[in-house]
């Protein structure tokens, strides 16, 4: 069995959908002879011709709309948009068509697509290569929007978005696309969609996390345990929709929670699970909900991103507030 | 200035007094063809009619008619292969009723219910696209598969005047250029885009031009001529089938009526080009040439219009008789499977239902 | 001092601001001769020309851009974008630019602009026309997302936005804008941003919300008082950045909450309310936090867009859920 | 195909060989002004060595060189007022250093900093855009105020020619065309978008013909011509400033360098092609002309390298004596007033930095 980096692993993902079903093709800028702009989808133009890695030109509305269009057809489309930043042009295509177009035709004409995008920061990226607006696609209906966190779960989850029946946002962190290899089984099992992974048992509070963010979340975890904090680590991996029940599950049991995500505070999707606890959950809460996150600015220019990032020390530092709180 | 002085030539056959200025397609070279493209516009336009009473007399929501521009959707429609996609806009409705989808179903529509875009006996058609040119990205997808997968088969895609100015619409006929797409993008130029005339949308020579932005075919033709409309679009067809040629297809009309039901005209339209315009439209116009060329009486007429009434109203009949949607349906239709959110909001929904009623 | 409806309101705030400063320009599609779909810029044209009373082409991307620029060189353009469902084009302008111009250029270039939208359902409009995803500018950086609820409020806080040095998306909750009129001097007062309006005062429990619920709100409220609840209501008004400390104070009082909103749930402003109760408030709740919202669905057309709408039974009954939690 | 046959013509005045086809222009025809020229391009190129090797060895970040397509900024800097506006894209280094913008501000914004962008000596330029052909629809607002203001000015604003691709662009030149604003659209056509080789991007027959679809001016010139630039953009500009005539301006060259630092062309490019492009370039170029019509010795070039590169040392050290930002300044500039909750996470994070330093 291989080892691979996340990167690998979704570029795996690929490699074993497409041979598997013809009708899996790929499209976007640079995707083809480049293999993408992170590589991610390498060799895949020498696999399995340009008719099905096709290079695009420069226009990310018409990529989605395109893939509107094929989903429709009965192909399964998959796009890769260069990075998160540059997904606005294809908000329109996304909210107005992909994620509402089974419900226009009551069943009639559905969009199994996925969107693929790098996300986050901290990879010295220039400007507007650090975004994490996942949030906007969560509170759209109609999508699913999902994010992997290791190497098994990029090519289980990949593979599971592909086989979605409906439109999938799936969002890459890349600031660990190369962070640590993984052996990962290429059996061409996906894994299940709508649900949280618990990383870590603790007792005293829950630490919830998803993305590039789970790294500092589970090293803020192993920090604590040496500090007597016993912290449960969840991954969300699919923001939308929720699966809301291991989290409360596991409040249930910690009473505590703290949420950790790299996007703007105001209106993340941390807000959502937060609100959830405040709602259905109030019973277990033995402190308040801290929100360990960006701030309500833009990211900004890579010398300074260092001060934006929800750091390890943050986290403990909100655990340990949380801990204290009678 | 370079370029402008390029012209395209406006295709037409029928002129403004229904006089033939060329010889008849072959395909459309006997009566009953020419009877029922007259046929279909006569149908749209009592349909179209139907609908805006409707609309007034509150039983129909907001509705955009398509009164004057009847002889493109018919030319349209007449020139497409069944296993053709349309991926259609808002006043396309003549063309839609060649491609199987029910009156009743447009009126369903229009009145607030998703089912009216389900298109029981159309399965491939895309349901009209609301926001503006986004329907162009979708038709080079269709057009994609179709030429992935090797088939002898194209797209029809149509929007305004208006829709021209959108970056979706440019995208959509670059790409399809690039790629060689087997798609035809048709232009409803009614010159207005709710109170936005053509001068003011755009400083292009014609619409047709912008073709050239995606070094695809150009073609300007009548789109008051029903025959024009087919011979244009069978060839770009045949084209785009053939050759994966995508086109644009500038089709110039008028829109002889209020942008939607919600729209008074009479605030921004100029009563002297409303009347010029209604000189040429298209009903008169093909009747005259049935009349003089075909032996068209007016007991004909009257028999064409008396149909299409009656078929017009078993459509309000089968609207009117449509079954409500089951209580919550909103919820069914999100995700192939309800998700978990979804099926609790449904729970929470129906039971706040059985308390209030 | 004249009755104004809301649209009549928003209106003479445009007619009163264009005449005291001629940078102040309009843009958008049919908001010339046509005065706009709903007439809110009519008799604009006549009266400041078509210089200032701009119609523009079909193209929503560099209608919000050409404000931009606009904006860059001292005009103060307002931007009206037909139906909220018609901004998603405008969405890459608006987050990419629009509201990080001056954080960009360190306070060189800045946009001091308004992009307006009719918003929300219930009018009984065609697909799209029925949009409230305001949670999506309200999770942006940069922004200011402001929202009347009364012909007083739309004409003090359209002021104020025009005034405003930094880009405000100003939605006008389309329902109640013929719905009642009010007595509002033209005095050209600007009402403040970032703060809510408390609307009813109350003490047994704090109502939530902006825009258009507003109405079903007090109507709420109005009926709970003849049960014995008395309760406060907060109009919200800026979503962004929210003015919680009101908030915060009056559920110190109440102890309870019910936020009202038509937007979906999952990722709503609600959210972030309740998150933030979840945070710093989490002392003074006595019952769960309920948000009586829309649904995670699309808004359906016309003919069921009442069994999706909150109406006054549902928020009366989350109120006496949250009044009988012990 | 209709239309396709329309050609425009390529303006040029140096011949690849520095050889003049045609009079100099009436504004360069001095010995100064030429060498003023060439020190332009020569500057742009020696800082742009710098540039990519301060990134290579970790003192930079992510750096788009502009190695080939000097030309184009060169002649666009050079035909501008000081008045006007440029809403530059990011290979417009030439262009930038003309209109006031230091060396060392361009290297602080790719070192990641804010202030890079903050122009000590130019107010109303823009900065770059990262996300592709947006910046076209600021250039049509910028325009639109000096025509509201009825002052002789005018924008420039530049792209790429994979830009050319995107709705924003169109849009832009649509909107500029429609109200007639004073705006020169270049495009600096250098036959890639990181991969994506011009003939996937379009199958337009000429950028140039893109402008036919908008109704505006359209020009192709050879950008790897300084004087053929200026002089298209003179006449251009000109046309903008007094008749609110925009323009669109194709300037053909080549990227000889990777799309970015983190950019290898070896994946993806032809070496054939590569190496028949450097035979084009500007500078070598430029040299010969001088050379044989401008007495230019070795000696000149020598000391016109020299200086640059004292230029560049100095701007280096200017960078690396730029005082970082005060700790958490990323709160202080999202709006003109910290608000409430930026004030609230502002005094959170100094707590944190106090807390772990
Ligand atoms: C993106 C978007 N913006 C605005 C609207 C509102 N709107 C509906 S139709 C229309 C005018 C369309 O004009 P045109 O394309 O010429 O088509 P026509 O209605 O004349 O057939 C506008 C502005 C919309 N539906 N979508
Ligand atoms: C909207 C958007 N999509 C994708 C990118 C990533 N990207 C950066 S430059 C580039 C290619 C641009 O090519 P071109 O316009 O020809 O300009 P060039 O770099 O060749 O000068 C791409 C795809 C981006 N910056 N913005
Ligand atoms: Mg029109
Ligand atoms: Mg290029």
């Amino acid at each position: 069995m291989a080892e691979w980096t996340q990167l690998e692993a979704v570029n795996q993902a690929f490699a074993s959908e497409m041979g598997r079903d013809e009708n899996v093709v790929v499209l976007g800028e640079d995707v083809g002879i480049n293999g993408g702009v992170f590589r991610a989808t390498e060799g895949l133009l020498e696999a399995f011709g340009a008719e099905r890695v096709i290079d695009t030109p420069l226009a990310e509305s018409v990529i989605v709309g395109m893939a509107i269009g094929m989903a429709a057809q009965g192909l399964k489309p998959i796009v890769e948009l260069q990075f998160m930043g540059f997904i606005y042009p294809a908000v329109d295509q996304i909210i107005n068509h992909a994620s509402r177009l089974r419900n226009r035709t009551r069943g009639r004409i559905t969009c199994p697509m996925v969107i693929r995008a790098p996300f986050g920061g901290g990879i010295h990226a220039p400007e507007h290569h650090s975004e994490s607006t996942e949030a906007l696609f969560a509170h759209m209906p109609g999508l699913r929007v999902v994010i992997p966190s290791s190497p098994a779960r990029a090519y289980g989850l990949l593979l599971a978005a592909i086989r979605d029946p409906d439109p999938v946002v799936f969002l890459e962190p890349k600031r660990v696309y190369r962070l640590g290899k993984q052996v990962v089984e290429d059996n061409g099992e996906a894994l299940p969609l709508d649900t949280c992974f618990v990383l870590r048992d603790g007792i005293d509070i829950t630490l919830v996390s998803w993305g590039a963010s789970i790294k500092e979340t589970l090293e803020a975890a192993q920090q604590l345990a040496q500090i007597g904090v016993d912290a449960e680590v969840v991954d969300v991996a699919t923001i939308s929709p929720l699966d809301m029940g291991t989290i409360l599950d596991s409040v249930a049991r910690t009473g505590r929670c703290v949420i950790v995500h790299e996007a703007a505070r105001s209106g993340g999707v941390g807000a959502e699970i937060a609100a959830r606890l405040a709602g259905e959950g109030i019973a277990s809460l033995l402190a308040p909900v801290k929100r360990v996150t960006g701030y309500d600015t833009v990211m900004p220019l890579y010398r300074y991103e260092d001060q934006y990032m929800p750091g390890v020390n943050r986290i403990i530092d909100a655990v340990q507030e949380a801990m204290e709180y009678r | 200035m370079p370029g402008s002085n390029f012209n395209f030539e406006t295709i037409e056959f029928l002129d403004p007094n229904g006089q033939l200025k060329r010889p008849l397609p072959e395909a459309l070279a006997t009566r009953d063809k020419l009877v029922e493209l007259y046929q279909l516009m006569v149908q749209t336009r009592v349909f179209d009619r139907a609908a805006i009473n409707l609309q007034r007399t509150g039983a129909m929501g907001t509705y955009p008619s398509c009164e004057g521009q009847e002889a493109i959707g018919t030319g349209v429609g007449y020139a497409m292969n069944e296993n053709d996609v349309l991926v259609p806009y808002y006043r396309d409705i003549a063309t839609q009723i060649q491609r199987g989808v029910l009156l009743e179903e447009i009126l369903r529509y229009w009145g607030g219910d998703e089912w009216g875009m389900h298109f029981q006996h159309q399965a491939q058609d895309f349901p009209i696209s609301v926001p503006i040119a986004t329907q162009s990205c979708h038709a080079v997808g269709v057009a994609y598969a179709m030429k992935y997968r090797q088939q002898p088969r194209a797209v029809v895609t149509t929007c305004g005047d208006g829709a021209t100015s959108k970056g979706d619409f440019y995208e959509s006929i670059n790409i399809a250029g690039a790629l060689a797409l087997p798609v035809v993008f048709v232009v409803n130029n009614n010159r207005w885009a709710i109170s936005v005339p053509l001068e003011k949308q755009t400083a292009a020579q014609t619409i047709a031009h912008k073709s050239l932005a995606a070094g695809i075919d150009g073609y300007r033709v009548d789109g008051n001529d029903p025959i024009a409309v087919f011979q244009v679009l069978s060839e770009a067809l045949e084209l785009a089938r053939n050759e994966q040629r995508p086109s644009l297809v500038e089709a110039l009309t008028y829109r002889l009526c209020d942008h939607t039901t919600a729209d008074d005209a009479s605030r921004y339209r100029p009563q002297q080009e409303f009347d010029a315009a209604r000189e040429l439209e298209p009903l008169i116009r093909f009747k005259a040439y049935l009349q003089k060329e075909q032996q068209w009486s007016d007991a004909d007429d009257e028999s064409i219009y008396a149909d299409c009434k009656k078929q017009v109203k078993k459509a309000i009949e089968a609207y009117q008789a449509f079954p409500e949607q089951p209580p919550g349906q909103f919820f069914d239709y999100m995700f192939a499977k309800r998700t978990a959110d979804l099926e609790q909001q449904k729970q929470e929904w129906l039971a706040g239902v059985k308390r209030h009623g």
